[in-house]
């Protein structure tokens, strides 16, 4: 088992992030679960590139065995463009904010009914 | 060896600022929290790099530095900013 | 000579260590803000330049070294600097020190 | 973290959890990403989530009870992930069939082909040139997504508050004068030096952007709107991607493909350079004129709501 503690780890914090989607009604606290969830991702991916006795993928003298650089960039990019979007829905939040006067889901929920 | 002892006791102050985020009775216990995780984090970064010989990791040492000083002073701008609606004596005037 | 390089360096490591852990201990267990405001703040930048002193002995020459002495750099101005603000701002918020009976009409 | 209902609280600790994967991804060999997770995850998100929780409100809404459907779907969910999880090969295999195609080219032969040292960057800017244009145009629609959203939130009087709370904290704005420069001079260092230690574009843009939000935050948002005023950001955030998009037409014009560059220069490995410092340079403006683009729209949206409360 001690082989899969770090895809441990990251099932549980998916698990936990996609809980708080899922739970809880504040917007705000939806979308740091959200964050919670890419994250697992982001640490799965980097998971998979390590290679034990390995070294960071920066050439230097004396190192022939190095974690695989591909799953980094791909997270490296992710985490950037993670933000962006992050920040894309954290102004959908601003303008329901604006617009409902609560960022609960509930309470968005009662204004939609239909009339 | 040494180093390794100085990276054990980093960690250990860093699962206590853990805990104290978590209790923290008052935001700024909290605050105080994530700015010692943050110089410890900084702190262990380099000792690592150290350890396992890639003096490189420096650059992400030094950053830490500098977004942990950020970081504090965007809580506490953001946290007065945002009591002067809840205190309602600082700032009142504009 | 190098063996007293890495005396020094082992010194100052191992001080910084424990400066950090019974700062941490502060942190963790003294009653209110200001006494772990103080506990923090106090340790930690003296912990701080050891420890990144310690890695200068150690580290030798090179572009390493220099990079070290830029993170002792920020770290010795920064952690004042954010330690000032956490405390100035802690009291506009209206935090008073435990006990401090006497002086509780400075403000 | 689940359960704190102050919102606050829980950004501190979304800050906290930022440090903490970077410190992971450094374990695990992955500086880069600890790079940018470290300006990510621990600066410019909490960041913005403050700036829009001092709009939103510190506090949600009280009596919530746990709801048990999804936590038992969690349950369902965590108990298949175990299960599969244990079918992967060991954690840090050598031989683990993720290491086995293309990686294995990328790192016996970039040193050769591409020349620089760091094969994160040469990855990232060359065999994978394509694939990086597109999260840069991600990048850049999601800044213009913003400013689109939030449109139509007009301060009315900009600053004065903000301002007079911010004066009274001399120290922070001295040592904040004395550093930003440093934050600046060091994003161009990890701007320039991408291909040999850890950083690049992406990283860069963060901390240049995170240079510009300090300033922003110790001398007021006018001050810092004059000293990168919002169309010149605009036109910024265009002109990296453009700068990307031309490297690839400029190796297209001269007889290679898309994003090939190394028909850029006589010599292969020379053009590679040439193309790889560009197409940073490309990545680095768009991302930091994207972060800080979005970081005025926020505080200008924010600004104007407490003032419709009061």
């Amino acid at each position: 088992m001690a082989d899969y503690y770090n895809y441990l780890i990251v099932v549980l914090l998916m698990v936990v992030g996609l809980y708080i989607v899922m739970a809880q009604g504040n917007l705000v606290k939806k979308l740091i679960g959200l964050n919670i969830f890419q994250t697992s991702v982001f640490i799965f991916y980097i998971s998979t590139a390590k290679v034990s006795g390995g070294t960071a993928p920066i050439v230097i003298e004396g190192a022939e065995l190095y974690s695989n650089p591909l799953p980094q960039v791909l997270i490296l990019t992710a985490i950037v463009v993670g933000i962006a979007t992050m920040s894309l829905a954290l102004a959908l939040v601003l303008r329901i904010k604006r617009a409902y006067g609560s960022v609960e889901e509930e309470v968005i929920l009662e204004q939609d009914k239909p009339c | 060896m040494i180093l390794t002892a100085v990276a054990i006791a980093l960690i250990v102050v860093m699962a206590m600022a853990i805990a104290r985020a978590l209790l923290g009775p008052t935001i700024y216990d909290r605050i105080l929290a994530v700015n010692l995780f943050g110089t410890k984090t900084v702190l262990l970064i380099a000792v690592v790099s150290y350890i396992v010989g890639r003096p490189d990791f420096l650059d992400v040492a030094l950053i830490y530095a500098l977004i942990n000083f950020i970081s504090v002073i965007a809580v506490l701008r953001f946290f007065e900013y945002g009591s002067g609606k809840v205190h309602d004596e600082v700032g009142k005037d504009a | 000579m190098p063996e007293l390089t890495t005396l020094l360096s082992s010194v100052c490591l191992l001080l910084g260590a424990f400066l950090i852990f019974s700062g941490g201990l502060g942190v963790l267990r003294f009653p209110d803000f200001f006494t772990r405001m103080h506990a923090a703040g106090v340790t930690e930048t003296m912990a701080a330049t050891l420890i990144v002193l310690g890695l200068m002995l150690h580290s030798g020459w090179g572009l390493p070294l220099f990079k070290l002495l830029f993170i002792l750099l920020f770290v010795m101005i920064t952690g004042p600097t954010a330690s000032h603000a956490l405390a100035k701002s802690a009291l506009h918020g209206g935090l008073r020190p435990q006990g401090d009976n006497a002086n509780n009409e400075r403000h | 973290m689940a359960r704190a209902r102050d919102l606050f609280a829980t950004v501190m600790l979304s800050g906290i959890y930022g440090l903490l994967s970077a410190s992971f991804f450094i374990l695990m060999d992955a500086a880069d990403v600890a790079f940018t997770e470290a300006a990510v995850g621990a600066g410019i998100f909490p960041l913005l989530m403050l700036t829009v929780l001092s709009s939103v409100g510190r506090y949600e809404a009280a009596g919530r009870r746990v709801r048990y459907f999804p936590l038992l779907l969690m349950a369902v969910l965590a108990g298949g992930l175990f299960a599969a999880v244990v079918q992967m090969p060991p954690f840090g295999a050598v031989d683990a069939p993720s290491h086995a195609h293309v990686a294995q080219r990328y790192i016996l032969d970039s040193p050769d082909e591409i020349g620089i040292p760091n094969m994160v960057t040469s990855v990232l800017a060359s065999y994978r040139g394509f694939d990086t244009l597109g999260e840069v145009v991600v990048i850049f629609t999601a800044a213009v997504g913003v400013v689109v959203i939030l449109l139509g939130c007009r301060p009315k009087t900009p600053q004065q508050s903000t301002q007079a709370l911010m004066a009274e904290h001399k120290v922070l704005r001295i040592v904040g004068k004395m550093l930003i420069p440093l934050i600046l001079l060091f994003g161009l260092y990890v701007q320039f030096h991408g291909e040999y230690g850890p950083g690049g574009g992406f990283q860069a843009g963060v901390i240049f952007a995170v240079g510009i939000i300090l300033y922003a935050m110790l001398f007021g948002l006018s001050n810092a709107q004059r000293v990168v005023p919002l169309g010149v950001l605009r036109w910024l955030v265009a002109l990296g991607v453009l700068i990307y998009g031309s490297v690839g037409l400029a190796s297209f014009l001269v007889g290679g493909e898309y994003l090939n560059y190394s028909v850029l220069a006589s010599d292969p490995v020379t053009g590679q350079h040439i193309g790889i410092i560009l197409i940073e340079l490309g990545v680095g403006i768009t991302v930091a004129s994207a972060m800080v683009l979005i970081f005025f729209a926020f505080t200008r949206a924010t600004r104007s709501r407490d003032e419709l409360e009061e």
